[in-house]
């Protein structure tokens, strides 16, 4: 090899070397779950310190929903499809929030099973299905627990 | 004849014809019209299908109907930025003065699509999710794209010379690029809010043909118009960046 | 090979402690850090304690970026930049020793000191490890992005504004991912993924800045 | 004195060429159309008036600016990327690529280093052939202008290069220093070296008349 | 004698704009502070809005240093500070018109900013006023005081260090007292003393400083 | 042109003085004990060899440079705090003064305003006369290098002063340029002005031969 292919060459072996290492390391990095959320498994655990704040997501367990009497406080448990946590938030809910949604609340565990959420999102999913359909997928949907044997992660 | 050989010479001399000035000069006055009529006609039509044809969804009724412009303008918003860091990497290599022309037209058009995905995303999450802006990894990453579009931009007109800022910018626009893979992965590598692929994913689109014919009418009509601003800022330059040469100077003798 | 290095990196060393005002940002930086935010907040452990790692990686952040502004400049203004460019040795090679010099003078002496700073915002050991391992993965990336935005304005000026426009988009995933690591390992999670997201970007940096920064040279100085 | 040695690695001559040069600043077309040829052994006397674009071509010739239109060879290769080139190329422009924080001795060891050389003991023998040594441990921005052009030459001397390209090499430099350079030119030319230089005033009387070749911009 | 000062000032605000890296610092800081602190740190806003006023007021601090640095050098180095030294226009005026311009563009932008850094910060209405008076009272007297350091080291070529070192120990009585008055004005107490003690240090540094930095100027430039 | 007005003002004449003047740079006495004396109509060329302290003269008889010793007068007073003194003296150095940032119009245009006028007419006039007026509006920093010098130098023409302290004036100058800035000086000469300088090559050929006094360091 001349001395301009070696150099080429090594320049080509570097790069391939690193993107594919930083492909690799990204690979694994994304293995791990980077956003933090709690799950409710943990907070059955106790695995949390009261006063720090925390993201808990799953579903919302069917029949939990309530409103307490002034009308903007919601109630709900938030379900990995075995474990529970209790979430009240005062507001308004997104139009997405129902029985069997998948959610994310954001607040603070105010005694060891309640979190008081500042913030709760719902997660759309990727499917889209005209109003025809619209029952059996809601009731698909309610029902996402019932044949759950083990926790379900969101 | 080798038709290997054929589509080679085919794109060979596509090649030559659009890396020089003039050459693309008179392309581009055929196909601007031509992608601004294909642009009118398949939006036309998207737009009546999606929102007079296609059915309300089950969970968002009608609200959902957004889709038809906030995902063409997102899918745009990546696929300009790739056509700019490929053009860039053209130009830095073989020096070919047209796709210059291409990286610094193509980022106004770039930042404006993905302006318009911001705008439209947040309009649409702000009932669905319940929250217009969240440092959501896609959210956060598409954002991101933006002010490299803005910082591409100003790069550009930050230079007197306007060589030394072509190629500047056609730098920014190859490293920039690694954002693309992340916002398009983002909602597989994080748990994102912002919902996973629709359309291209394994299994076929999770949307009934109702739904998703529209959006690719529009979709191919937003690239059309795409195509279309790209020639007619390309144009302009072309004349600007020319102005001096025979060439130019002779269409505007035919003008007058 | 080595040698083109070393030959360059000594040369900003030397340079560097000569010309301390290179040298000086990260540690004004720490000083005021360290007196001036205890003495300006209210005086509170855990409020201290809970802002402390992120403090520190934005100054990390912002220390990288005001440095980054006389990275090639004064090279280019007195002849040197040039000079280099008609040298038969590798240009990839100044580079990159430039950029080890520059990350020793600002990132490593931000990762170093941090401890330091860490025990002043009274942050418990543990997070102390978190922090350093987190910023001497992620300094080095934030110079080596930095460094391609650097030589991009080095003709221009009025590059300082452009500078940040440009470089700080490419900042926010590494911040992210290093005040990200801080603050989850406050909560007791687990920050492996964090890690490797830092190492990921690092490599990429390291294989593909070099290039780039070259090519970003030799596209703007005429 | 390091110039002897250039012509006994290379006997056969070289040859730098420009075809059809062009360059443009802003707007204008500062020349176009440019030919030359530059051998073993010639001085190119590039003259213009200022900002007829001396500078500019000689950088062009350096490979430091972006050549807007035809190309430069270096024995029949083209310049961009040669590294046989860069080796062989010594270039002084206006700025003179030194650094205040240094003293001049740490300057000139600088880029002896980077031609693959150290040795202090040389460092000072430059020096004081150019006049300087008591300056040597002085850092660079207490040096009086003459003194800091005189240590920006001094680089010619590291190590024999064929080609050099000065611009405007007799800036701030007085009498004596003036003869000492165009003596060391000479002696360049003579072992077979190529110079290219401008200057504001005549070099036909001078030292250097029987290599001249002038070209005016 | 207006005359000699709008002069001054006029082209120290043209440079400014044109060579906007000086401008582009206060910016930056603003930028960083503002999009990456919330970013970096644990998303409260009850936490935010307790650091708030003391993240601001040490940015002011270190926005004031660092742009020190750029006061003097450039004029001294391309030779239009000898210039000034040999007109038979006052240099005290020119120095004065000086650190005002600098002081526009460092203190003044962020005090005006500051308003908006406060509601990403969340912090209430009577503390952003608190803060706004107390910025705009403390700032000139930060670069009136800096502006001594700067002409003192301006020759020098490591006079980075040495500016934060001379400097720093005067900045600390103007924070302590600034950040202290958002401090206790959150806690509900009264600030007057504050605004006092700053409205002093301010009328005896502009009364001072000019004096003494065109005597430093003098001392040192050769 | 501007140069007649000085001798309308002060017929009687002008007269800068320096008496057993002394300079130390580091440990080095550069001179010591020297006096001379300028007065109106007269050019004193300081010669000496690079690092001499030619500079180091002519920046103490601006009263930039800290004096060691000695003291130098205009009109029999001393320099220090003169206002009279600085309202007639124009200076250029090695550093040029010029702002990167600013276009050359706009260089001149402060210099005028710092200069008590007002009149960008007349910028344009002096910028004409010196050549660059068509890099008026360019950024300093893309002018050549001697466009630059023209433009340090456009400064002696704003107002009349009596007194022009010039070191190395013709630095990267072209020879049009020179002959121009040669008969200002014998124009500001002719009327009654002091004209102190330096320059490495002799001026007894030239047309300031009439007026030449030399002082060799
Ligand atoms: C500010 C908020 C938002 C931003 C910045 C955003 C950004 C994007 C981007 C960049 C893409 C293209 C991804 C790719 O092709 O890889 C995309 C696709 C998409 N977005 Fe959003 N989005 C936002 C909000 C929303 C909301 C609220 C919804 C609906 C719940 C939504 C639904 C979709 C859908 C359905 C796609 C197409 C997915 C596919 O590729 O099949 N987006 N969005
Ligand atoms: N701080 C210092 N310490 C020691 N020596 C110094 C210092 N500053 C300057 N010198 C020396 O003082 C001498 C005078 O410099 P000056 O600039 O006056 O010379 P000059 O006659 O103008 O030379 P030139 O022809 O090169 O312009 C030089 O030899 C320089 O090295
Ligand atoms: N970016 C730019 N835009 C417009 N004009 C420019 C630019 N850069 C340089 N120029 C002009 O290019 C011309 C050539 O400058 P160059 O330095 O090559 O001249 P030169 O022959 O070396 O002159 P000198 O004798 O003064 O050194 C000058 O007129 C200058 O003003
Ligand atoms: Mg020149
Ligand atoms: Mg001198």
């Amino acid at each position: 090899m001349s001395p301009t292919q070696k150099r080429r060459f090594t320049i080509v072996a570097i790069i391939l070397l690193g993107v594919g290492l930083a492909t690799f390391l990204a690979l694994r990095a994304f293995q791990e779950n980077i956003e933090y959320f709690l799950t409710p498994k943990q907070v059955a655990a106790g695995e949390f310190e009261p006063g720090q704040r925390y993201r808990v997501a799953g579903l919302v367990r069917k029949g939990s929903v309530s409103t307490l009497d002034d009308g903007v406080t919601h109630r709900f448990n938030v379900t990995d499809c075995k474990f529970d946590v209790t979430v009240q938030y005062t507001g308004i809910l997104p139009d997405l929030f129902r029985e069997g949604q998948a959610i994310v609340a954001n607040g603070a565990f105010s005694d060891t099973q309640t979190m008081i959420a500042a913030q709760v999102l719902a997660k759309h999913d990727e499917n889209y299905v005209p109003n025809e359909a619209a029952d059996a997928m809601m009731l698909a949907q309610a029902n996402a627990c019932d044949d759950a044997t083990d926790s379900v992660s969101y | 004849m080798n038709p290997f050989v054929t589509v080679w010479d085919f794109f060979g001399r596509l090649y030559h014809r659009l890396a020089s000035p003039r050459e693309f000069y008179k392309i581009s006055r055929f196909t601007t019209p031509v992608f601004g009529l294909l642009f009118l006609l398949l939006t036309a039509a998207g737009t009546y299908l999606g929102l007079f044809v296609a059915p309300a969804d089950y969970q968002q009724g009608d609200s959902f109907r957004i889709i038809y412009v906030h995902v063409p303008s997102a899918w745009l918003s990546l696929f300009i930025y790739m056509v700019m860091a490929t053009a860039g990497a053209i130009g830095l290599i073989w020096r070919m003065k047209m796709a210059y022309v291409v990286v610094i037209c193509s980022a106004p058009i770039g930042a404006a699509f993905t302006a318009l995905a911001l705008i439209t995303g947040s309009l649409w999450g702000a009932p669905i999710w319940g929250t217009w802006w969240e440092w959501d990894a896609r959210l956060t990453s598409e954002l991101i794209l933006l002010f490299l579009y803005l910082g591409a931009m100003a790069l550009y007109y930050a230079f007197d010379d306007r060589k030394t800022g072509e190629r500047a910018t056609a730098v920014l626009a190859v490293v920039g690029v690694v954002i693309v893979p992340i916002i398009h992965y983002s909602v597989e590598w994080w748990s994102s809010l912002h919902q996973g692929a629709t359309v291209f994913r394994a299994g076929g689109p999770a949307m009934p043909s109702s739904m998703l014919t529209p959006l690719l009418l529009m979709a191919l009509g937003f690239t059309f118009f795409y195509g279309y601003c790209l020639f007619l800022r390309a144009q302009n330059m072309v004349l600007h960046n020319e102005r001096n040469s025979r060439w130019v100077k002779d269409l505007i003798n035919e003008l007058e | 090979m080595t040698n083109t290095f070393m030959l360059y990196a000594m040369r900003e060393w030397q340079l560097l402690f000569r010309n301390s005002s290179t040298l000086a940002q990260p540690l004004c930086f720490f000083v005021i850090i360290a007196l001036l935010f205890p003495l300006s907040l209210p005086a509170e452990n855990a409020l201290l304690q809970r802002i402390g790692g992120g403090v520190i990686w934005v100054s990390a952040v912002l220390a990288t970026l005001l440095s980054l502004e006389s990275m090639f400049k004064p090279d280019y203004h007195d002849g040197a930049l040039e000079q280099w460019l008609i040298q038969p040795r590798s240009l990839t090679l100044a580079v990159v020793a430039k950029v080890f010099s520059q990350w020793s003078a600002t990132g490593l002496i931000l990762t170093l000191f941090a401890p330091v700073l860490c025990l002043t915002f009274r942050i418990p050991v543990e997070q102390i490890w978190v922090l350093f391992v987190g910023l001497l993965l992620g300094t080095p990336s934030l110079t080596l992005i930095g460094a391609i935005g650097a030589a991009l304005t080095v003709t221009l000026h009025r590059g300082g504004v452009l500078l940040a426009i440009i470089i700080l988009p490419l900042y926010i995933p590494i911040l992210i991912f290093g005040a990200g690591m801080v603050t989850q390992s406050a909560q007791g999670a687990d920050i492996t993924g964090q890690i490797y997201a830092l190492a990921a970007i690092l490599t990429l940096a390291l294989t593909l800045a070099p290039f780039a920064i070259v090519g970003a040279l030799r596209a703007t100085i005429d | 004195m390091s110039a002897h040695e250039i012509s006994a690695a290379d006997s056969h001559g070289h040859c730098l060429a420009a075809n059809n040069l062009a360059c443009q600043r802003g707007e204008r077309w500062l020349f176009e159309g440019l030919n030359l040829t530059v051998s073993s052994g010639t001085c190119l006397h590039v003259i213009g008036a200022n900002g007829s674009g001396k500078t500019s071509l000689l950088r062009m010739l350096c490979g430091i600016s972006r050549i807007d239109r035809g190309d430069i060879t270096w024995q029949q290769k083209n310049i961009a990327g040669n590294d046989d080139y860069f080796s062989g190329l010594a270039y002084l422009g206006h700025k003179d690529g030194l650094k205040n924080e240094f003293t001049a001795a740490e300057n000139l060891e600088f880029y002896q280093r980077l031609n693959f050389e150290n040795d202090p003991a040389k460092v000072d023998e430059i020096l004081a052939e150019m006049g300087i040594l008591a300056c040597a441990d002085l850092p660079t921005f207490q040096l009086s202008f003459g003194q800091r052009r005189r240590l920006a030459l001094a680089r010619l001397l590291l190590v024999p290069r064929p080609l050099w390209v000065l611009d405007e090499p007799f800036t701030g430099i007085d009498q004596a220093g003036r003869n000492l350079i165009e003596r060391l030119c000479v002696e360049h030319l003579a072992a077979g070296g190529i110079l290219i230089l401008t200057n504001h005033q005549s070099l036909r009387s001078g030292p250097l008349k029987p290599f001249l070749n002038e070209l005016e911009l």
